[in-house]
Parts: structure tokens; C-alpha cells; sequence
């Protein structure tokens, strides 16, 4: 429409205005053809720049914080799950990644059965602590992302760039209440890597990390046993046990153990541990790792 | 016209030496190729009386109205391109919304047709548009009682007692001067409106045609909306009556 | 409550009462020591379980023995688990202003003109008691133990049925909650005898 | 990153911020503004108000009550407003809330309305689009955090169904066969479903209206933002009818001896 | 100044079972706000294709947005590809469209509930901005943390010894899952004021999969719509109105 | 909801804690208003004019911020012209009263008015309308606003009787304010008045010292004190 006409016609340059702010609107945004394919709801992704929904208030961070902020006001409606440990560690064989399966709200044990590694690709694994729902959103986001630069580069992305990436993506939204702790792990050109990214922006490159409320306890274990010329099954061993300290003692950790080795042709889920069994039997059928369990009959502590 | 061919007539924002803007004329052409519509304003309401051309026998009867309702009050007719008729009637139900949402009161029938004029002017202007293929006749009852308001392609903008526009235009202006306008009830006025339509239709000429009436006055509680069909059935017999006679 | 965590339940049963509680004593997130007693027994069939935080668990089990003894030698006999119950409602509601934060469950067997009568009973911090018939529970994990009981309860269960009954809703329960568990402890109070087991729960 | 997981999936408190470098104040905003950006308050609150309004089913269609009166704070401030609204002719809206908001309401419906009639396609719009049309508006204006300050009850009957629903300023919905809002939700609301319930075929037009009265007296006794003027609005298959003010009969004669408040006598 | 909350909390509670060629999904029909019963019956679960059934929770106005625009996407899908969507993808769909409103929060608890592409049935829950997991059995809302540990224990057999020589099933037969499902309401609405009223269980079956399990359950309700594929119906109950 | 945030004032806004309204009778409206503007207790006007003229036969009274209503006014007052050249005649109070109502609608977060939109015109004669704080509009046959008005509800309720002619029209505009102007610190000065009818408007004027007179409380005693107890001064002698 000539929009010489629009002005001159009339008085009507309300019109447009009115039917702008029409009473009834679709608050997601613009409307995409994607949405229509097969693209399964990332219609909204594959444009680039993923839309939200930001409401219209002077601090959006702080309207956030007052509905989802169990911790300021436990009677908030939207709690968000919370709750893990998460390491990974690099040694000559490649890098492993173990973390728990709990997830918390509150005090109530959401789930057990979650899944803390994203699988990126078949050469990229990303862990979970913080926001689940963030991690593996911006996660799978990565994933295509790491798809479109090999397609683009004819090559695998490096692992340092996948997580500038992400680091980059998620700095853009600071302040805007995003939480995530992740690791990036895989095997590029330089041979195992792995870089820590968090919701603050912070990326840092390193040979061991243990993330989340249990990563203290983990750490522990981790320090201890850790050495670069570990074998593939003492390595493995390390994770597990270390994973299986902080499921012991953290409340918001345990359920089970997931077991990832990263290695030169890409990841491989090792298993699934109850962190119960491993405390009373062990990994195997052999000695479990639970302490009561490893002195039982040999201290003079008197049971209560 | 002197000044056909000489380039003059290919734009709306271009005079010719004499003064005259031929993309508006022509436009006018447009307007007498159609169907005639006439507008009766009567002592209680007002009657709008369209003789829709029927060019196809596989048009469904009642197909492709040219009479339309613009707010609860106020009707249109039109005579010229139907499908520019569609648009300048959307164009008046957002005009009406706005004066409505702005003065809290149903518009008269000059107001509406005042902008629309405006509106139609503004397609006179440019080189980039073309001017509406249409004349429009606005009736309706208001605060001031009834109305009837004639816009043309120029975008002048007049009112009437009664009005007539399209192929039939002529004849039927002189059976409207005939009529004693301000003292006829809406009834009598959808007989002489039907009568009118029939006499203008020329039988050898023209293809099948469909009269379409509406009204909008005491007899309708001051809405516009169609003409009820045992009244409508009824003027389309006396005016059948009325053509014998008339030749 | 959370700030130790721990969970008691106590149910009953045909001619016989069962309390349970976990094990665990915890500061918040860390869990400190699995072997936290919680339920103490009050006379011969009458035990009382006290969820909440630690100190007043161990403060509150020495006054009621404190009462209950004094009670014993004024009036020549046990204490029954219904008057216990008031004593236990008594001696909170003396701190309405600034309670202990603990939650009692009673269970004991009641003597009565035609045998022993089960009874339980559980208070809220202040003293308000609730007397069921069926079963009562306190602890970070109640909501999850309500669910589970009310699901797995049923009308005159014998002692065994009544023990498998209550450490299948403990056990689910605690399994849910972050800060109850680390195993379990279960008394089950019959008219000869109480049958006292600990069970193996999950250490995580 | 924060470490204590009962922290996380929450924005981070920015009062509170160790190394002092947590920018959200510093964010540049491009978005455009005016100049009183800063003062603009979109929820506000209700201003002038009406309180309760009652409807239930009956044989015949759905009845609806609600009084004449618009408060102002405590101030009975006009006692001659119509919170009865008629929609087309097979549907009545009634309002409790801000006042301004619902005459806004019956302005976009009146436009809607005119809208759909310039159509000329002989549809009309009955009481399920109405509701769906207001329960869309409703909650589009709640998320733009700019909400219509009204509890609505939109009752008709068309094509021979009863309607009746209610939607908030939350955007809310839900349909009973008997519906009360404000006030009446908890004091008209049991007396209406003891009476209602499970007799909605078999109640005539009188047995309702008596109902409603008898709502209407009690909310009048135990509102202290009622009014004893209100209307009642019918909609059966012969269409809308709203009645003039009804006054309400109130008895007040056990009060003549009631003297002190405990022990005293005379 | 007293700011305008958005929000509000609805009450009710879902639950969803998957089996091994069927799943069902259910959820009490209360609506209410406080201790204020707005009314009997307003649903949760919602069917969305023959073979995905979608149950929500929280607050109701988000919810049945929610659902609507679900509803509308799939639609959209079916004129693209001339089929419904898989399972799968309409649980990442949900979780796109939960994420676009990360800052602005749809207040709903999602479980979808359906038979995937392979046959099987399957339960995907997801939080408020659209985290989520496929599970074979979860209970959201209010109640969740009465009757998650019952499902546990039921369902996974946690807690449970096999005995000797014997193991857990994987699944349990449709038969057993509507009886645990109606047990778990019953319990739920005797121990929550917000649980209660009614409840509605919609059963979806696997392809080919005969009705075994829905014999003599009285008042079971079809609501397929194409032919030879998964079927569902939907069967009512009352539950305490107290 | 029980207190309404009448608090709405920017600080240091001009506010017209007022006493304002408007009366209609059989063939014309009474509008009357006090005429004191306060900035906190400081009174910044005593003589204010607060009775606005929008269009010939349309006049307002404002109440709430004096900034905020005096915009009002000229917006309402510019498109009321506008509205007589579109139209060719002269609008209808309803008309006026809507573009008020628009505005104090659509800007309730931002404006505190009360007006009351008082006129005649010829398609229903005398109309009066309260538009309250919010925005919403109600035509009344009398109406009272601003701060003073709350005092006198009763007096208004109690006096107000259907088919008045001009004269207790006025004396029912005239007690009333000075009655509010009585009990409210906002308000005072002295009473203007327009009557509006067919024929024209006519501006009446009651000076402060002229306002009708109630009851004022007992007089209170004579204040010459004497007695023993006082010491007449004595004047200091200089020799």
C-alpha cells in the first residue's frame, strides 16, 4: 500500500496503529513459514537468532527471579530443578566423563533418571549442572550449530571453538537469569580436550573439572587418584568412584552414575551405575565402596 | 477528447495542457460500464437499488454482492469495479470503527462519506496508483436522519435526495426527479426503487440481471440490511407490471 | 526441619503398632552419620520417634525420660502411650513462643480392660496431636510417606504383613526425599514382644 | 558460576554479587523509549469497582444477577450502573472488577460485534465465541502484564445450548453450572450449588430467579460492597431479557432486642 | 505499590504410565484457586493425535494456551506432511516452545504421554522451561510427591526383592497399570485438598495391539480417529468431591 | 482492595484538592466549583478558575493534578473544534465526555484527574458526566468530585430532587460546595459557577466572605481575660 496514500488519506494513520496493538495477540513472536515444516518447533532456530519472550517490565531479571526464586521465596510457583555432580578429566587415554542422575526440587527428588550428558555429536559430549532445561537447550542448539560449520568448513569443529561458541552464546544473555555449568568435552586435532563454560560467561580450558553442589566431594577422590598415565579401566574406576563419593554425601547427588570415555574416534557410554550398588557391591561383584561396608567387623566404633 | 494519445492519460499525477486529469475520467468510464445503482432518501429512511449484471448463468444467485453494510447503520452500493467496491468498503468499516472509537457515537453518514471522498481523492494524486473504478453511494439514517451521500473516482463527495449512477444513470435520474422524494415512505420507496432498476435495464442490450435492494431506516430500527424477500419479490412484480405499461 | 532432615512413620496394625524412622543425620546438603537414632523407646510398648533438628531430637528424648520417669514414680505404673502423648503435647506447647523444632510420632500398645488396644499418635512442633487410626508420619519426607501409605495401608495387618508394610513406605519415601535416608530402622510393637530390624537403604 | 545447586535455574540475585562485576545495570538498552519510560506503571490497580456476580443454569437457559452497584474504595460511590451487559441477542456478559476496564470491554465487544454483522452472512456470535473471543483477550493483556481488572460471567443460550463461563483477569476459564464471582465466590457459591446442582433441567425460570434473590440477600447481608438494587438477567431461547432494579427485601426485626454485646440486658 | 501477579496455581495433579505397547495418561478434573473450588470439571489431559495425549499442570490460563498452540503446531505439521507427528518430535517441539518463553515462563507441568514410532509406549515429562526425559512412569503437580514414591515402588519395584530366581517385569500389563492409576488418584485425593472430583485416564494402544486389559472396564470412550493405527479412549471416573 | 492510592501526585505536583460539580436541570446544567489550589498545605492559588471551557456549550470541572487536567482539557478542547469542522455542528456532551474518558482511560497509569464534563446539547439537552480516576464514565444527574466532595454525599443524597428549575439548581450547587469548603482543607476561596443552557453560559460568582452560612460550632467566649492574677505592666521611671 502506497504509504503517501496512507498519510494523505483521511485521518486514518490510526488504523495501522490500532490494528498493530489488535486486542488479541500471539505473544511468540512472529510468525515463521518454518513453523509449518519439518523443522519440529527449531523453526524459530534455524533464522539464526532464537526469539523469546521477555515480559514488559522495567527489570525482566528481577520478574524472574520473583516467580522462580525457590530459595528468596519458597512458595514461589515455578520451581526449576536443580541438584549434581558432574566431572571430567583428561589422561592419555582420552577423557572421561561421569556425572549422576538426580535432579531436585526442593527437597523432593524429582527424578533419578536423568540424563547429565548431552550428547552433542558423536565427537562432542556436554555435561549438566545448573538449569536442565538451559543446558540442554543451548546444548542441542550447539549440536547444529557444530553441524553447520562442518558443512560449511568441511571439517570437525574443535572443541575449543564449540565451546567459544556456546561461552559467547550464553554471555550474550547475561544478566537475564540463563544458569549453566557445563563441560565441553571431546577429541579434535589436539588430542583430548576439555573446556568449562558457565552461564557467567566464564570458559576456561584445563585437564580435570568436577561441577555442582557434589564437585567438592568429587574433587576429592579426583585429586587423589589422578595421574595422566592412568589406564583406560583405572581411569574409568576413578570417575566412577569418584561420582559415587559425592552421591554418597551430597544430598542433591546419587540415584545413578553415567560413565562416558572420549576417544580419538569419538565418544562411548561405558554405563550406567547404581550409586546404591557401587556402595554396597562395587561396580562389579566385587568390594563395595561404601565405607561402613569396607570396615564392617574390623573397627572398634560401636554401632549406635 | 482532444488530447487522447498525446501521453497525457498514462498517469493520475499528470494534467493535460487543458486541465484535465484522464486516468480520472476514464476511471468514470469504468463506473458507466456498470450495472446501475440508485439511492432513494425518503421521508423515514433511505433504499439503495442495485441492478446486478448476472454474466455467467453458473453464478450462484446472490453471488457477488455489490451492496454492503459498512456499520450497523450506514449501507453502500456502489457501481463500477467490484472488486475496488470491496476495498473502499473495507476501507469504511475501519473509518467508521475509528470514529466510532474516537467519539464514542455512530458516525453520520456525511462523515464517513467525507473521508472516503478523501480517500478516493488520495488515488488521484499519484503516479503510482490508480484512481477507484467507482462510484459509491452511502445511505444510511443518523442523528440527522436519513442520508445519502454519492462519492465519485474524482473524490468529490455530494448528497442527495436521490441518486443514480452506473450504465442506467440517466433514465434513472429523470424517473428519480419525477418522485415526490421527501414525502414517500421507505415501502413506496423500494416499489419506485425496484420500478426504476427494471425500466433502466435495457432488455436487448444487457444479459440477465439480479436486483439487489436494501434499506435502512424506521422500518428496520435504523439498521441497514437487506430487503426482506416477500417485500422484495413483491416491488420486482409490480415493477414487471410497470414496464408494460411504461412501453 | 531440613536443616538435618530424618523422617519417622508409625503405623497400625491387627493387636500390634509399628514406627519407623531413617537414619540419617545430615547438615542440609552433607550427609554427616547413618546411624542417627531417632526412636527411642518410652516403656516397654511405647515408643516415641522425634523428626526434626538434631539437637532437640536429643534435648527433647531427655526430658520426656525425665517426665516419664518422675511419672513412673509418682503413680507406681507405666505410663500409658495415650497419656504419653499428652505429656509430649504439655511439654511443646510450654514453648509456644519458641518451640523445638521437632515433630513427635507415638506408637505403643495401650492397655485396656479387653487386652492391649494399638495406638498412635503425632503432634506438630508446638503440640497439636492427631490421633489416626491408621497411620501418621513427620519429617522432610511426609508428603512422600502420606502418598506412599495411603496407597500401601490396609486394616489389620499382622506384625510381619505390618513391618513389610511400613519399610516398603519408608523406604520408597525416603528414596525420594533428599534429605531422609541412609538407611532405616523399624520397631514392630506386639503384645509379647518388640521386634526391632534395620534395614539396608539406599546411601545416596 | 554459583556451585550451591539450590541456587541454580534462578536468575542471580543482582544485590548480591562477590566480584562486583554482574553488569545487568550496565546492559545497554537500544529498545526505544519516551521520555517517561521510567514512570510508566502498567499495573495499576482497580480504581472504581463493582463486587459480585452470580449466574446458574436453569430448564430454560441461564439466569444471572448482579447489583446496580460501582464502589469507590468504601465509598458507595454510583448505585445506578448496569453490570449486566447484553452481547448481540444470545448472550449477557456480567462484570465484577474495575469499572473502566469493563466499559472498555463492552466498547471492543460492540466493535467485534458490528464486525462480524457487516459480514452479512447471516452468522451472529453467541455465547461460546464471546467467551472464547474475552478469555483471549483476557489472558493477551495479562501477558502483556497489563491485565482488564475483571472477573467475568458469560452466559447464553444459542441453537438451543446453555452456556456459562467464566473468565479473569488472568485469563482463567472454567464453565459450572453454577458460577459466582468476587465475593459471592464464597458466599453465594455453596448456597448456589446446594440449590443447583443436579437440578438444573427441572428449575423454572421463578425457582431460579428466587434463588438468585435469596444469594442476592444473603451477599447484601455479608458484602460490605453490595447493594440491595440489583438486576437479574435472563437468556432463553426467546433471547436476552435484563430487568429493570429489583429492590431487595431484607428483615431486620430480631435486631430490635438484641442489646449489648454479652451480659447486659437492657 | 502492589505489583500484578501473572500468576496463579491451579491445583490438580497428572500422572502418566507407559507400558510396553500402550501408555495411559490421567489427571483429576478439580479446578481451583486456594481453598476455592472453582469447578468440577475442567480437563487436564488432552488428546493430541491417536497417538500422543498430552496432560498439563499448573496454572490453568497458561495450560490450556499451552495445549491450544500444541494443537495448533501439529496442525500445521499434518497440512506440511500430510501425517500426525511422531512422539518424539512433538516432545522436542514442546520443549522449543517451553524454551521461547524462558524469561516469561508458561507456569504449566507438561507430561506427554503416547506410543512411538517403534511401537512402544512411551511417557516424556518436562519442568516449566522445557527440560525434559523420557520415562516410563511420572506424576506431576501438586500431589507429585504423594505419588511418585508409589509409582516407584509399584511400577519399578524399588525396594523390592524378586525372589529367588525371578526378576521384575519391565511393563506392566495394562490391566494392573489402570488399577495402580486409580489407586493412585484415590490416595492422593484423600491426603490433597487440591485432587479430587473426578478423573479421566486416556489409554493409548500400541498398532495391532488388541483391547486386552480394557475388558470389562466399564464406560471406556474411543476417540480414534484414522483406521488401522494406535487407538485411544479415554475412560472416566468419580473421585472424592470433599 | 480496601484503600484506593489517591497518593498518585508527582512530588512537587500542583494538586486541586478540590471541591468540584455539576447539576443538571430542566433545560440546562449547573456547574460549580471552590477555587483554591494547594502544593502541599501551602495554598498556591486562592482564586483559581477551575471551571474550563471546552466548547461553547461544554464546559469542565477538574480535580487531580492541575498539570495533567489542563492538558486534558486543551486536547479535549482542540478536537471538539476539530469535531465541529468535520461535522458541522457542534458536538454532543457525550462526545466530549468520550474523548475524556478516552484519555483518562488509556492514561490512567500515568494521569491523576477527576473531571466532570457538564453542557448541553441539542440531541438530549442538559447532560452531565463523572469521569472518575481510571477512566471509566457515568452520565448522573448530579455529580460531585475531588476531595471535598466525600464529605458531602450525604447532604447531596439528601437534598437532590428530579425536575429543579434553574434557581434551586443553583442554590443546591452553591450550599453544597460551600459545605465541602467547609470540612475540607483542600478546598476554599470562593465559589464560581457557570449555568449552561441553550441560550448561553453565565458565569456566577459567590465571594469568600458571602458563602452561605451553616452551622459554625458554638461561638467562642468573649477573650478579654481580667482579673487579679494579671499584672498590669508598669511603665519603668527615668529620673
Amino acid at each position: 500500500m502506497n504509504s503517501l496514500i496512507q498519510r494523505f488519506a483521511g485521518s486514518s494513520s490510526g488504523i495501522e496503529l490500532q490494528k498493530r496493538n489488535a486486542t488479541v495477540v500471539d505473544d511468540d513472536g512472529e510468525l515463521s513459514d518454518v513453523m509449518w515444516g519439518s523443522m519440529a518447533g527449531f523453526g524459530s532456530l534455524a533464522k539464526g537468532v532464537p526469539t523469546f519472550t521477555v515480559p514488559s517490565v522495567p527489570d525482566p531479571a528481577a520478574f524472574l527471579r520473583l516467580h522462580t526464586d525457590d530459595h528468596a521465596d519458597p512458595s514461589c510457583r515455578i520451581k526449576i530443578q536443580h541438584g549434581t555432580t558432574t566431572l571430567a578429566f583428561r589422561y592419555q587415554g582420552g577423557v572421561i566423563v561421569a556425572v549422576d542422575s538426580r535432579a531436585t526440587a526442593g527437597n523432593y527428588i524429582a527424578s533419578g533418571t536423568v540424563k547429565k550428558v548431552i550428547e552433542i555429536n558423536p565427537y562432542l559430549l556436554g555435561t549438566m549442572a545448573g538449569g536442565a532445561a538451559d543446558c540442554q537447550f543451548w546444548e542441542t542448539y550447539l549440536g547444529m550449530h557444530c553441524r553447520l560449520h562442518e558443512l560449511r568448513n568441511h571439517e570437525r569443529i574443535s572443541v575449543s571453538a564449540a565451546s567459544k561458541y556456546l561461552s559467547n552464546l550464553v554471555y550474550s544473555y547475561k544478566g537475564m537469569g540463563l544458569s549453566m555449568g557445563t563441560m565441553i568435552c571431546g577429541w579434535d586435532k589436539t588430542g583430548p580436550a576439555i573446556f568449562y563454560v558457565d552461564s557467567d560467561g566464564t570458559r576456561l580450558r584445563g585437564d580435570l573439572f568436577s561441577v555442582g553442589s557434589g564437585s567438592t566431594f568429587a574433587y576429592g577422590v579426583l585429586d587423589q587418584g589422578y595421574r595422566w598415565d592412568l589406564t583406560d579401566e583405572e581411569a574409568q574406576e576413578l570417575g566412577r568412584r569418584s561420582i559415587y563419593a559425592a552421591g554418597h554425601r551430597d544430598a542433591f547427588s546419587g540415584n545413578s552414575c553415567n560413565l562416558y570415555h572420549v576417544k580419538e574416534r569419538g565418544w562411548e557410554f561405558i554405563g550406567n551405575y547404581d550409586i546404591n550398588k557401587l556402595h554396597y557391591d562395587g561396580p562389579g561383584n566385587g568390594q563395595g565402596y561404601g565405607y561402613e561396608v569396607r570396615v564392617e567387623g574390623k573397627t572398634s566404633a560401636v554401632a549406635a | 477528447m482532444t488530447s487522447i494519445g498525446t501521453g497525457y492519460d498514462l498517469s493520475a499525477s499528470t494534467y493535460s495542457p487543458d486541465g484535465r486529469i484522464f486516468q480520472v475520467e476514464y476511471a468514470t468510464k469504468a463506473v458507466e460500464n456498470s450495472g446501475t445503482a440508485i439511492g432513494l432518501r425518503v421521508k423515514d429512511g433511505i433504499v439503495l437499488g442495485v441492478e446486478k449484471l448476472i454474466h455467467s448463468k453458473l453464478l450462484v444467485p446472490g453471488a457477488n454482492r455489490r451492496i454492503q453494510t459498512v456499520d450497523r447503520h450506514i449501507g453502500m452500493a456502489t457501481a463500477g469495479l467490484l472488486a475496488d467496491g470491496r476495498n473502499v468498503a473495507n476501507r469504511a468499516r475501519d473509518e467508521s470503527s475509528q470514529i466510532r472509537g474516537l467519539w464514542r457515537e455512530p458516525p453520520t453518514v456525511k462523515e464517513l462519506a467525507d473521508r472516503l471522498a478523501l480517500y478516493a481523492q488520495a488515488y488521484t494524486l499519484y503516479s503510482s496508483v490508480r484512481p477507484f473504478g467507482i462510484s459509491t453511494i452511502f445511505g444510511g439514517v443518523d442523528k440527522t436522519g436519513p442520508s445519502l451521500f454519492v462519492v465519485e473516482p474524482s473524490g468529490v463527495c455530494l448528497g442527495y435526495h436521490g441518486a443514480a449512477v452506473g450504465k442506467g444513470r440517466q433514465l434513472a435520474k429523470t424517473e428519480l426527479e419525477k418522485l415526490k422524494l421527501s414525502e414517500l415512505s421507505m415501502r413506496e420507496a423500494v416499489i419506485e426503487a425496484a420500478r426504476i432498476i427494471y425500466i433502466v435495464h435495457d432488455d436487448n442490450k444487457e444479459k440477465e440481471f439480479e436486483l439487489e435492494m436494501s434499506w435502512a431506516g424506521d422500518e428496520t430500527g435504523g439498521l441497514h440490511v437487506p430487503v426482506p424477500a416477500d417485500l422484495l419479490a413483491e416491488a420486482e412484480q409490480k415493477a414487471r407490471e410497470a414496464l408494460e405499461t411504461f412501453e | 526441619m531440613e536443616y538435618n532432615g530424618g523422617s519417622v512413620i508409625a503405623m497400625v496394625g491387627k493387636d500390634c503398632v509399628a514406627i519407623a524412622s531413617d537414619l540419617r543425620f545430615g547438615n542440609q546438603a552433607l550427609g554427616i552419620a547413618s546411624n542417627f537414632q531417632r526412636i527411642f523407646p518410652v516403656t516397654d510398648r511405647t515408643y516415641v520417634g522425634l523428626a526434626g533438628l538434631g539437637t532437640d531430637v536429643t534435648t527433647l528424648r531427655e526430658r520426656f525420660r525425665y517426665r516419664v520417669n518422675m511419672y513412673t514414680i509418682k503413680e507406681e505404673r507405666d505410663i500409658e502411650p495415650q497419656t504419653f502423648a499428652h505429656l509430649v503435647s504439655s511439654t511443646l506447647y510450654e514453648h509456644r513462643f519458641g518451640p523445638y523444632f521437632v515433630e513427635p510420632v507415638i506408637a505403643g500398645l495401650e492397655n485396656t480392660s479387653s487386652g492391649s488396644k494399638p495406638f498412635i499418635a503425632a503432634a506438630d512442633l508446638i503440640g497439636c496431636l492427631n490421633f489416626a487410626k491408621d497411620f501418621v508420619v513427620a519429617g522432610t519426607a511426609s508428603s512422600k510417606l502420606y502418598g506412599l501409605a495411603e496407597g500401601l495401608w490396609e486394616p489389620d495387618l499382622g506384625p510381619e504383613d505390618l513391618f513389610e508394610t511400613i519399610s516398603q513406605t519408608l523406604l520408597n519415601g525416603v528414596d525420594r526425599d533428599a534429605f531422609s535416608g541412609w538407611g532405616a530402622v523399624v520397631h514392630v510393637i506386639t503384645k509379647d514382644r518388640v521386634v526391632t530390624r534395620t534395614l539396608k537403604g539406599r546411601m545416596d | 558460576m554459583d556451585h550451591f545447586p539450590t541456587n541454580w535455574g534462578r536468575p542471580r540475585n543482582d544485590m548480591f554479587d562477590a566480584y562486583g562485576t554482574y553488569p545487568i545495570h550496565q546492559r545497554p538498552d537500544n529498545r526505544p523509549k519516551d521520555t517517561f519510560a521510567d514512570s510508566v506503571q502498567r499495573t495499576q490497580q482497580p480504581i472504581v469497582t463493582g463486587t459480585s456476580v452470580l449466574a446458574i443454569k436453569f430448564k430454560d437457559g441461564i439466569m444471572m444477577a448482579a447489583d446496580n452497584l460501582a464502589s469507590y474504595g468504601s465509598l458507595a460511590r454510583f448505585k445506578d450502573v448496569q453490570r449486566l451487559h447484553p452481547v448481540g441477542r444470545y448472550t449477557v456478559i456480567g462484570a465484577g472488577g474495575d469499572m473502566s476496564d469493563f466499559q472498555h470491554i463492552q466498547h471492543i465487544l460492540e466493535e467485534v460485534q458490528i464486525a462480524e454483522s457487516t459480514q452479512q452472512d447471516g452468522h451472529e456470535l453467541g455465547p461460546v465465541e464471546i467467551h472464547e473471543y474475552m478469555s483471549q483477550v483476557m489472558y493477551a493483556r495479562r501477558s502483556k502484564l497489563d491485565p482488564l481488572w475483571n472477573s467475568l460471567l458469560i452466559g447464553g443460550f444459542k441453537d438451543g445450548k446453555r452456556f456459562l463461563s467464566y473468565v479473569d483477569l488472568l485469563g482463567t476459564t472454567y464453565s459450572a453450572s453454577t458460577l459466582a464471582t468476587g465475593f459471592g465466590a464464597y458466599i453465594a457459591q455453596p448456597l448456589l450449588r446446594k440449590a443447583v446442582e443436579g437440578h438444573e433441567d427441572d428449575l423454572t425460570a421463578e425457582q431460579a430467579q428466587n434463588i438468585l434473590e435469596y444469594c442476592m440477600r444473603v451477599l447484601f447481608y455479608r458484602d460490605a460492597r453490595s447493594l440491595d438494587k440489583y438486576q437479574i438477567a435472563t437468556i432463553t431461547a426467546e433471547g436476552v431479557n435484563i430487568s429493570g432494579s429489583l429492590k431487595l427485601q431484607t428483615s431486620w426485626d430480631f435486631a430490635e432486642n438484641i442489646r449489648g454485646y454479652g451480659a447486659q440486658t437492657q | 505499590m502492589s505489583s500484578f501477579n501473572p500468576y496463579t496455581q491451579n491445583g490438580g495433579t497428572i500422572l502418566a504410565i507407559a507400558g510396553a505397547d500402550f501408555s495411559v495418561v490421567a489427571g483429576d478434573t478439580r479446578q481451583s484457586e486456594g481453598y476455592n473450588i472453582q469447578t468440577r470439571y475442567a480437563p487436564k489431559v488432552f488428546r493430541l493425535t491417536d497417538r500422543a495425549v498430552l496432560a498439563v499442570n499448573g496454572f490453568a490460563a497458561d495450560g490450556n494456551m499451552f495445549v491450544k498452540k500444541v494443537k495448533q503446531r501439529l496442525e500445521w505439521y499434518r497440512h506440511a506432511h500430510a501425517k500426525d507427528m511422531p512422539l518424539r518430535s512433538i516432545a522436542r517441539l514442546i520443549q522449543t516452545m517451553l524454551y521461547s518463553r524462558r524469561f516469561f515462563p508458561y507456569y504449566v507441568y507438561n507430561i506427554l504421554g503416547g506410543i512411538e514410532e517403534d511401537g512402544s509406549g512411551a511417557v516424556y515429562s518436562f519442568d516449566p522451561v522445557g527440560s525434559y526425559e523420557r520415562e516410563t512412569c511420572r506424576a506431576a503437580g501438586p500431589a507429585q510427591s504423594l505419588l511418585q514414591p508409589f509409582l516407584d515402588n509399584q511400577i519399578y519395584f524399588k525396594n523390592q526383592q524378586p525372589a529367588p530366581g525371578m526378576s521384575h517385569p519391565t511393563h506392566l500389563p495394562l490391566q494392573a497399570v489402570l488399577a495402580l492409576v486409580i489407586d493412585s488418584f484415590t490416595s492422593a485425593t484423600e491426603r490433597h485438598i487440591e485432587v479430587g472430583d473426578g478423573l479421566e485416564m486416556y489409554i493409548i494402544l500400541g498398532k495391532g495391539r488388541g483391547l486386552q486389559g480394557l475388558e470389562g472396564v466399564k464406560g471406556v470412550q474411543e476417540l480414534t480417529i484414522s483406521e488401522d493405527g494406535e487407538r485411544i479412549f479415554v475412560v472416566r471416573r468419580e473421585l472424592k468431591k470433599d | 482492595m480496601d484503600r484506593i492510592d489517591m497518593d498518585r501526585l508527582k512530588s512537587g505536583e500542583v494538586n486541586l484538592g478540590t471541591s468540584i460539580m455539576a447539576v443538571q436541570f430542566d433545560h440546562g446544567v449547573v456547574i460549580g466549583a471552590d477555587s483554591r489550589t494547594t502544593t502541599g498545605s501551602y495554598i498556591a492559588n486562592r482564586v483559581t478558575d477551575k471551571l474550563t471551557h471546552v466548547h461553547d456549550r461544554i464546559y469542565c470541572c477538574r480535580s487531580g493534578s492541575a498539570a495533567d487536567t489542563q492538558a486534558i482539557a486543551d486536547i479535549v478542547h482542540y478536537s471538539l473544534q476539530l469535531y465541529t469542522q468535520e461535522f458541522g455542528a457542534a458536538p454532543p456532551v457525550s462526545s466530549a465526555a468520550a474523548i475524556f474518558q478516552k484519555l483518562c482511560y488509556e492514561n490512567k497509569d500515568a494521569l491523576s484527574a477527576g473531571i466532570i464534563v457538564a453542557g448541553w446539547d441539542k440531541e438530549v439537552g442538559p447532560s452531565v458526566y463523572n469521569i472518575p480516576v481510571g477512566g471509566g464514565s457515568f452520565r448522573q444527574p448530579w455529580a460531585i468530585g475531588g476531595s471535598g466532595s466525600t464529605y458531602v454525599y450525604g447532604y447531596c443524597d439528601a437534598t437532590y430532587q428530579e425536575g429543579w428549575g434553574r434557581g434551586e439548581a443553583v442554590q443546591f450547587v452553591k450550599n453544597t460546595l460551600a459545605l465541602a469548603m467547609g470540612r475540607d482543607g483542600s478546598s476554599g476561596g470562593v465559589i464560581r459557577m457557570c449555568v449552561i443552557t441553550e441560550d448561553g453560559v453565565e458565569r456566577l460568582f459567590v465571594p469568600g466572605d458571602q458563602l452561605p452560612k451553616f452551622w459554625e460550632g458554638h461561638e467562642v467566649l468573649p477573650a478579654a481575660v481580667t482579673g487579679a492574677n494579671v499584672i498590669d505592666p508598669v511603665p519603668m521611671a527615668v529620673e
